[in-house]
């Protein structure tokens, strides 16, 4: 938390007053933002945050002015500096864009132009509002230097591909700051990054807003990212802000029963994993279906008969407090009530065999090439061993690219193995011919990340799941009751069945992947990243549902995740994965509680945690970016990067020469540095 | 909006491909597209009883311009040519109906083939590329000079000409769907080649198909005509609209109306499946 | 480049043999061969005899293809059986009428396609949009045969304005070589063209879309420029890749507009030595074409990569 | 008269300089004006004219012929031409690969002897009525060079033109030759002869006067150079178009069906819509001025559907179905068009079957065209004993399958008869024959037609349409 947060400035930067935009999609409506009201003041950062559709983009570029059609502004105000800017003329608010208002969208890979130099990206933020070339390429030098970019005079004429996402998310701040803005709007910016990427972004922007006083408002819907970095905020449900205030304030004594439930289903890193998520039930509202009254009474444990036909307006609570809540403004509790719950218990490796066992597997993921070339290998995965128990959750955390799916894949058979073996249920499967294939689909099955593209839209939930009974061999009348059966085993109803997977909301379909896996009676389940397309109040309910299935039918999971919170939630023991090899593993204590790898630190370390007040200062935030596995570094593949590597401490050559093998360490767990325990977390 | 059932969710459950496609003829492109068709369609099946004469009634009164009596004129042999152009659309569309869905049926084998085995997509691929090289019409016109001219020439000919555009398009299908989630979710449950290429690649080629199958009619109806007017297509005396055509164009100097009017019929033609195709398209990727 | 090329060169060498075989054995498989050509239709079974013994004809298929195949690794395509002089020679002395209506209508099609393509995939008032809807529904649908036949009643015969058929060397009269192409260029070009305007439309339409025309709009770009540096310049990779195929597509169509406009072209050779059953110019021609096709594909490949910094020819 | 200018004609077929010795569209317009021939026969009296024969004295038993050659005769190559080259030339003719219509006259030659350079002398097997249409037919190359002719490089005759340059498919240059023997001849510097195989683009060349005469133009074509002042049409040679049936298959084995089929044909129809009247409405294949020729044989086969229905009656054969071979060619599909029309109407089922002319001709030459075909033979201006020889639909091998002891003696007292008188006989006797067994009757002979632009003067054809340019000059 930076020592900024001073009282604000009596006249707001930035003020929204009464904001109500509309799509207009033929014959209906949609409300997406309903009444939105808030104050920017100079020099601070507001937080809005809320669910996926709870209107905080259209928010943002109903300020901007950008709409995407048929959007539009059916009243309100935008005063920037007192001017409103919605009563302006185009031409004059096409001045206003990027020199007093600049912008940061979420997905750094699309918000380049692919085709343009990165350096004539920037330059031409300066270009268009009047800065001579030569003087706007000057200033794109600078301001690359000043995000952070390395070797400027080379990059500037690289095209975005290529950067990697952290890279190109800085140039997007560049552009956005080249004409020293006053406001920036980000739109969730470190969304699509890795925690080890997010911190250097998150860190980037505080020194920005340190160093150049600049005003921003910070679109999120990671309440961790709140707490480390805004002094305000908005709360957004279902287009309408239900709660606004400081952020220390908020997260101390939530006054909507939402934001209060919101800051439960989050799982927290330093949780001791036996307690339960509190799940918000149901799913965020359509704006289209938009429920009467207040729109979270359907999920709210509090409401009362008055939330069902009256929308509460937004009442102050107190000091520079508000929240629209009927329970609230009477001064009832809002804090969720415990759904019934189910206890965790962590589960001790028992004597039995291993259903899954992997033995030094290596996976080559190069293309073939063709007929007449040949491709050097790239191992995805190289030289992992590990063993999944009966009934116990292994988890599986590491960066994007490090090889999690591509590991799952392998196990599935989906991809070749290219060496070491792979055993289920003792046998070996390795050469994955006709009946290990067969053994292996009976014993292990697959959960996919995407909901919305692991369901063939063409083809009824029944029919998905029908498909799986067929193989297994049930058919006819059993197979259609238990198709029933196993929807109503993930909490779905039996008229699901005739159902599109386009009328289920993610969390639905994620349901139906589940019931699906869970047609051939399994023994194993790999999920991989099954939640992190899902919103967060979502999220707990298929947590829950795993948890649930793991006690009830025994089920061991490979659980694939680069969120530490929600693997440390679930899992009985942690492997933590880095390009392509295991760099610790041990129970989710040990590697939590005590991490002997400096990557484990790090990832760690990373990792907002919804707590306002927490000192960031010692964090371990990694510089740069993971290398690709088409060319591993020699010796230890972390010594790039390592904090407490050759690249800092140029005495330790050994990282250099010598990969360090996985092995035991003082406190239980294996880790493979040759420095194990040296770096740890220095956590306030 | 709020209180209202969600829209009739029976019907769309039962068949939401068909009620996609009904969708098309919703905007005004589809409208006209389908009219047209209607109206041609009907004109040729009708032919028979609208001109119970037929279309080889010879008479002295050769090359006479438009009139009520013969909208399009009189041909060489004195005949009517709107009548011809009429039993010719009816020779197009039955040649159409034909070779089409065949072709369509054929291609999309042919470009799902790599759903049985990566290998065999690959050399069908190539094969198929190789047909496309082929110049224009040089491969029809073999294939008639092998076969012998006649409807079963014309109708190879068309067939093998749509193999490639068919083939592509499902081919592009399998490519992109081949890595999809649930494709690879069947593949781990441990679902049949067979029955993945059926179920679940193939329901989403057949958009683009029968989109392409829309304007491969006009394709179909133009190597005909183009046959013809090489002079390798259909046999006198049944007419087609490229055997008038390519007639019309030895008296375009004397009589230019002989070809004004199958021309317009074959621009009708086109431009129905067009607008068809162009609806259905938009329908199509609307998601 | 260089070695994208290389590395593509075995799989062209596979492609040109199987159409090598196909070319040459399609063309025998049909009734009748080229003696009949010289022999004349008159002749008497012994004339026919003696001509096909004079020729050639009467060697083993397998060992006439294998002279073809090798003569043409030492540069011999081959003697026309009908003009007696070296096939290339016979392709030479056509191949100028061909390339200058091919481009021509690639010049055409290319102005015209980008054209009602940038219109259309601009923000426009409606009418405009109805007016290029029609206009490029109406190219699309009406096939180069068509439209030359209509552009012939129209321009050729209702109101002389230009020549119908015939041609006329470039190089001999550019200004009337002008107006003898002019209509069967455009006839081949205005499909084309129409299939172009579309992809670009798509293209752009789809481009508009994208993240980056959102920043560029969120730095103070303004509309015009939006469209010119964002827009168009991420769709032009459509567009070159349908110029590609197109380019092909043009090449097959001069065959009917070179019927339909009696022009002698590389078209019409096809279609002559089809019906003289001149085996030796057909499968160079049809061998040339395939090869062609492979090409351009190839082409319009590189271009691509120049256009699209994320396309690398080498991986 | 002065020397200098262009002069730029039309033709719709490429050139086939391989067949010089053969009658081919693709030489007609241009050949005679390379190459010269002994004799030329004259269209208008059908006497034999000397050319590059001085004289000749057939002998009192018409068995053999002595040839003086002129002697100021040279090759383009400037070889004199001798009576060696003439033996050449005509024993060139003769072997099978020259593919000349008129070479089996040659082989009828006993012998021939080389009395000295510019004497030749020519004995017959028998006597040999025709032998100036051989001498019609045949051009005297250079015995140098007539092997490598086939790509144009060396086209060396003796006429007034050289034959300068050939692209093929495109155009075919001729120069004049200097050192011609006539001086007031060959008046254009040259003669560009393009190739044009559409008509619409010939007719277009022709009103931009791009070109000055069109060859190979269809009536429908000429019809409105007709009218024009501006232009000349000039009619000459031309092609019969027979409708022949196989004797050999049911039901066309019965003689009825036969003539019930030559009956049902409205040859005037024909006649009016598909040459629209420029053509002559016949049932022979005799050209009206050969002996023996007579209106009322002409017109035997008057369209009478009546008769032919009740012939068919006769024969049984209603209902019966002909398949009629008909080549890709527009003309035949009009004509045949109009037959299918006319034998619906008297009761049977013709059926087309269309072949792709190379097909046709393969199958024409074999003699092998199933039960009904629709020929063409562009030969008008042959001698009847000519054309009993070299006419497919005549000749031993025809596609009818007609040959019999009858036809065998009608034909050979027709290639005996030495006079007119005789020759006139003959041909009767043989027509009359022809027409009763209908194995194969003439629908139309159609002239060729030749468009020649105002102002061009000395334009002359020969009897079997041939272009004679030497005295062509503009005004
Ligand atoms: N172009 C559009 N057309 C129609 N409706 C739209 C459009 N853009 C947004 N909406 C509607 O506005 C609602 C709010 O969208 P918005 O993008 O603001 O959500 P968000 O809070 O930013 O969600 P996320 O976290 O997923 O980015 C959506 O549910 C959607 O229904
Ligand atoms: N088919 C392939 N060809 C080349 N490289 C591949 C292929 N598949 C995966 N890779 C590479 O292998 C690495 C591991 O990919 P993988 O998808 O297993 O990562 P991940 O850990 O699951 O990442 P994420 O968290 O983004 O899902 C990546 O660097 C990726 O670029
Ligand atoms: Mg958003
Ligand atoms: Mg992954």
């Amino acid at each position: 938390m930076i020592e900024t947060r001073q009282a604000p400035a009596t006249q707001p930067l930035l003020r929204v007053e009464h904001l109500s935009t509309t799509f207009d999609m033929g014959n209906v409506s949609v409300r997406a933002v309903t009444d939105v009201s808030f104050d920017l003041y100079p020099g601070r950062v507001l937080g809005i945050v809320g669910e996926s559709g709870s209107g905080k983009s259209v928010t943002a570029r109903s300020v901007m002015r950008m709409l995407r059609s048929p959007g539009q502004v059916r009243e309100g105000q935008v005063l920037l500096d007192g001017e409103d800017l919605l009563a302006i003329p185009e031409r004059e608010m096409q001045a206003i864009r990027g020199k007093k208002i600049a912008m940061v969208f979420q997905d750094p890979q699309a918000a380049l132009n692919p085709v343009m130099r990165v350096g004539d990206q920037i330059a031409e933020a300066l270009l268009v509002h009047g800065t001579s070339a030569k003087e706007a390429r000057k200033r794109a030098k600078a301001l690359l230097a000043q995000v952070g970019i390395p070797d400027v005079e080379r990059t500037i004429d690289q095209f975005p591909h290529e950067f990697s996402g952290g890279m190109r998310q800085r140039v997007v701040i560049a552009i956005a700051l080249a004409n020293n803005p006053t406001l920036l709007i980000a739109d969730e910016p470190t969304t699509a990054l890795d925690v080890t990427i997010q911190a250097q972004i998150l860190r980037l922007l505080a020194q920005l807003r340190l160093e150049l006083g600049i005003s921003i408002i910070m679109i999120t819907h990671d309440m961790g990212v709140v707490a480390e970095l805004c002094d305000d905020l908005v709360v957004m449900y279902g287009g309408r802000v239900v709660e606004k205030g400081p952020v220390r304030d908020v997260f101390a004594s939530p006054r909507h029963p939402y934001t209060a439930a919101l800051l439960k289903a989050v799982p927290r890193l330093d949780a001791k994993g036996d307690e339960a998520l509190i799940a918000i039930p149901g799913s965020p509202p359509v704006p289209l279906r938009l429920p009467s009254g207040c729109a979270f009474h359907p999920r709210c444990s509090h409401a009362i008969d008055k939330c069902f036909n009256d929308t509460p307006p937004l009442s102050s609570m107190g000091d520079r407090r508000e929240s629209a809540c009927w329970v609230a403004a009477a001064g009832g509790n809002v804090e969720p009530r415990p759904t019934d719950e189910f206890g965790r218990h962590r589960r001790q490796a028992s004597g039995a065999a291993p259903t899954l066992r992997l033995d030094n597997v290596r996976t080559n993921v190069a293309s073939s090439g063709g007929l007449f070339s040949k491709t050097p290998p790239v191992y995805a995965v190289d030289g992992i061993s590990l063993e999944v128990f009966p009934g116990e959750t292994l988890g599986l955390v590491g960066e994007s690219g490090c090889g999690k799916s591509t590991l799952s894949r392998t196990i599935m058979g989906i991809n070749d193995v290219s060496e070491g073996r792979i055993e289920v249920s003792g046998t070996d499967v390795t050469s994955m011919d006709l009946a290990a294939r067969n053994l292996v689909a009976k014993t292990i099955q697959y959960v996919f990340q995407d909901p919305f593209a692991s369901l063939n839209p063409r083809r009824t939930i029944g029919q998905s799941i029908l498909e799986a009974l067929e193989v297994v061999g049930v058919t006819g009348a059993e197979a259609d009751n238990r198709v029933v059966a196993l929807l109503i085993r993930v909490g779905l109803s039996e008229d699901y069945v005739s159902r599109y997977p386009y009328e289920l909301s993610g969390g639905q379909r994620q349901r139906v992947g589940i019931a699906r896996a869970l047609a051939a009676n399994p023994k194993i389940l790999i999920c991989d990243e099954p939640v992190s397309a899902l919103d967060v109040s979502i999220q707990a309910q298929i947590i829950s549902l795993l948890e649930e299935l793991r006690d009830e039918l025994g089920l061991g999971y490979l659980f694939i995740a680069h969120d530490l919170s929600v693997v440390r939630h679930i899992s009985d023991r942690v492997a933590v994965m880095y390009l392509g090899r295991i760099v610790e593993v041990g129970t989710a204590e040990e590697v939590y509680g005590n991490p002997q790898h400096p990557y484990t630190v790090a990832l760690l370390s990373s990792t907002p945690e919804p707590k306002p007040d927490q000192s960031t200062e010692h964090r371990v935030i990694l510089t740069g970016d993971m290398p690709s596995p088409a060319r591993p570094p020699s010796g230890c593949r972390f010594r790039t990067r390592c904090p407490i590597g050759p690249a800092f401490r140029s005495d330790r050559e050994i990282c250099n020469r010598q990969s360090p093998e996985l092995a035991a360490t003082a406190s239980g767990q294996k880790a493979a540095c040759h420095f194990a325990g040296e770096a740890s977390l220095a956590r306030g | 909006m709020t209180d209202t059932a969600p829209p009739n969710r029976q019907k769309a459950r039962l068949n939401p491909v068909l009620s996609r496609y009904l969708q098309a003829f919703v905007m005004p492109k589809g409208q006209i597209g389908l009219g047209l068709v209607i109206l041609l369609t009907a004109l040729a099946l009708l032919a028979p009883v609208l001109f119970p004469g037929g279309y080889d009634m010879q008479t002295r009164d050769s090359l006479l311009p438009a009139s009520w009596a013969h909208p399009f004129g009189t041909d060489e042999l004195g005949r009517d040519i709107f009548v011809r152009s009429i039993y010719g659309l009816r020779t197009d569309l039955a040649l159409a109906a034909t070779a089409v869905p065949l072709s369509m049926i054929i291609g999309t084998f042919l470009g799902l083939s790599g759903a049985l085995s990566p290998r065999l997509g690959s050399l069908v691929q190539r094969a198929l590329d190789i047909i496309v090289g082929f110049p224009g019409l040089i491969l029809a016109i073999c294939v008639v000079l092998v076969v012998g001219a006649g409807w079963t020439a014309l109708l190879v000919a068309i067939v093998i000409g749509g193999l490639p555009g068919f083939g592509r398009l499902a081919r592009a299908t399998f490519l992109s769907q081949q890595h999809r989630e649930y494709v690879v979710a069947a593949r781990t449950l441990g679902v049949s080649n067979w029955k993945i290429m059926v179920r679940h690649i193939l329901p989403n080629a057949i958009d683009p198909i029968i989109v392409q199958g829309a304007v491969f009619v006009v394709a179909a109806v133009f190597t005909e005509a183009a046959l013809s007017i090489v002079g390798l297509g259909l046999q006198p005396p049944e007419p087609s609209l490229g055997i008038l055509l390519n007639v019309g164009m030895r008296y375009i100097t004397m009589a230019p109306f002989y070809i004004l009017g199958p021309t317009l019929i074959l621009v009708l033609l086109a431009l129905a499946f067009s607008l068809l195709a162009d609806a259905l398209n938009s329908t199509v990727n609307r998601k | 480049m260089i070695s994208f090329l290389l590395r593509k060169l075995p799989s062209v060498a596979v492609v040109a043999l199987i159409s090598s075989a196909i070319a040459f054995i399609l063309p025998r498989l049909a009734p009748g061969d080229p003696a009949l050509a010289i022999a004349g239709s008159d002749a008497t079974p012994e004339q026919l005899a003696a001509v096909r013994e004079q020729m050639g004809l009467s060697k083993p298929l397998i060992q006439q293809y294998l002279d073809w195949m090798f003569g043409m690794f030492r540069g011999d395509f081959g003697q026309s059986f009908i003009m007696r002089r070296p096939v290339t020679t016979v392709i030479g002395s056509r191949l100028e009428s061909t390339l200058e209506l091919a481009f021509l209508a690639m010049l055409l099609m290319i102005a015209i396609g980008l054209v009602l393509g940038v219109l259309a995939g601009s923000p426009r008032s409606k009418w405009a949009r109805v007016v290029l809807d029609i206009m490029t529904t109406l190219f699309l649908a009406t096939p180069p045969f068509l439209t030359g036949l209509l552009l012939i009643l129209f321009l050729g015969i209702f109101f002389p304005i230009l020549p119908i058929s015939g041609e006329v060397g470039f190089f001999e009269n550019p200004w009337l070589a002008l107006q003898f192409l002019i209509l069967p260029a455009l006839a081949l070009a205005l499909p084309q063209a129409a299939i172009v305007a579309r992809l670009l439309q798509t293209a752009m339409n789809s481009a508009r879309g994208e993240d980056y025309v959102d920043l560029a709009k969120a730095k103070g770009v303004s509309p015009g420029r939006i469209t010119w540096r964002h827009v168009l310049r991420n769709s032009l990779g459509t567009a070159v890749v349908a110029l590609g195929l197109r380019a092909g597509d043009l090449l097959a169509g001069a065959i009917v507009i070179e019927a339909i406009f009696a022009r002698n072209g590389l078209g019409s050779l096809a279609v002559y030595s089809v019906q003289s059953r001149d085996y030796m110019v057909l499968q160079v021609l049809i061998l040339g074409a395939v090869i062609l096709a492979v090409f351009i594909q190839l082409f319009s490949e590189i271009i691509l990569a120049a256009l699209d910094p994320r396309i690398r020819l080498e991986s | 008269q002065e020397h200098g200018g262009i002069l730029t004609i039309s033709q719709v077929a490429d050139a086939q300089p391989v067949a010089l010795l053969a009658l081919r569209a693709g030489n007609t317009p241009w050949i005679r004006n390379v190459f010269e021939t002994l004799t030329r026969i004259d269209p208008a009296t059908f006497q034999p004219q000397p050319v590059l024969a001085e004289s000749w004295t057939l002998a009192e038993d018409g068995l053999s012929m002595t040839i003086a050659l002129r002697s100021d005769v040279t090759f383009h190559s400037g070889r004199p031409m001798t009576a060696e080259d003439v033996k050449f030339s005509f024993e060139t003719a003769a072997l099978p690969e020259s593919t000349s219509q008129v070479g089996f006259i040659a082989r009828e030659f006993e012998s021939m002897d080389v009395v000295d350079d510019h004497t030749l002398n020519i004995v017959f097997k028998r006597p040999l009525s025709n032998v100036f249409d051989f001498f019609e037919e045949t051009y005297i190359v250079d015995r140098d060079t007539y092997d490598q002719r086939e790509d144009g490089s060396q086209v060396i005759g003796t006429g007034p033109y050289t034959f300068a340059e050939w692209s093929p498919g495109a155009s075919i240059t001729l120069k004049r030759y200097e050192d011609y023997r006539v001086e007031d001849t060959a008046w254009f510097d040259e003669i560009e002869v393009a190739i044009i195989p559409d008509p619409t683009a010939t007719i277009a060349a022709l009103r931009s006067t791009r070109t000055q005469i069109a060859t190979g133009l269809t009536p429908r074509d000429t019809l409105e150079f007709t009218r024009n002042p501006q232009f000349e049409v000039v009619e000459t040679g031309g092609t019969m178009y027979p409708l022949g049936v196989n004797v050999g298959i049911a039901p066309l084995d019965n003689k009825l069906v036969r003539q019930a089929i030559a009956y049902a044909v409205d040859r005037e129809r024909i006649n009016d819509q598909v040459f629209l009247g420029t053509g002559t409405v016949t049932d022979l294949f005799w050209s009206p001025s050969a002996p023996g020729y007579t209106d009322e044989l002409a017109s035997h086969y008057s369209y009478d559907p009546e008769k032919a229905k009740g012939l068919i009656a006769e024969a049984g054969a209603e209902g019966a179905t002909i398949p009629i071979v008909v080549p890709a060619i527009p003309s035949q599909r009009s004509i045949f068009e109009i037959v299918q029309n006319n034998l619906r109407e008297v009761g049977l089922i013709p059926e087309a079957v269309v072949l792709d002319v190379a097909d046709f001709d393969k199958r024409q030459v074999a003699g092998d065209l199933g039960a009904a075909f629709l020929l063409l033979h562009g030969q008008i201006g042959f001698s009847s004993p000519t054309l009993l020889s070299s006419l497919p639909s005549l000749r031993e091998g025809n596609p009818s399958g007609f040959w019999n002891d009858d036809y065998v003696a009608l034909r050979e007292a027709m290639l005996a008869a030495t006079t007119p008188e005789a020759l006139g006989e003959a041909t009767t006797a043989l027509t009359e024959y022809m027409l009763d067994e209908a194995y194969s009757t003439v629908l139309v002979q159609a002239p060729g037609q030749i468009v020649v632009a105002a102002g061009l003067e000395g334009v002359e054809t020969s009897v079997r349409g041939g272009l004679i340019l030497a005295g062509a000059y503009e005004e």
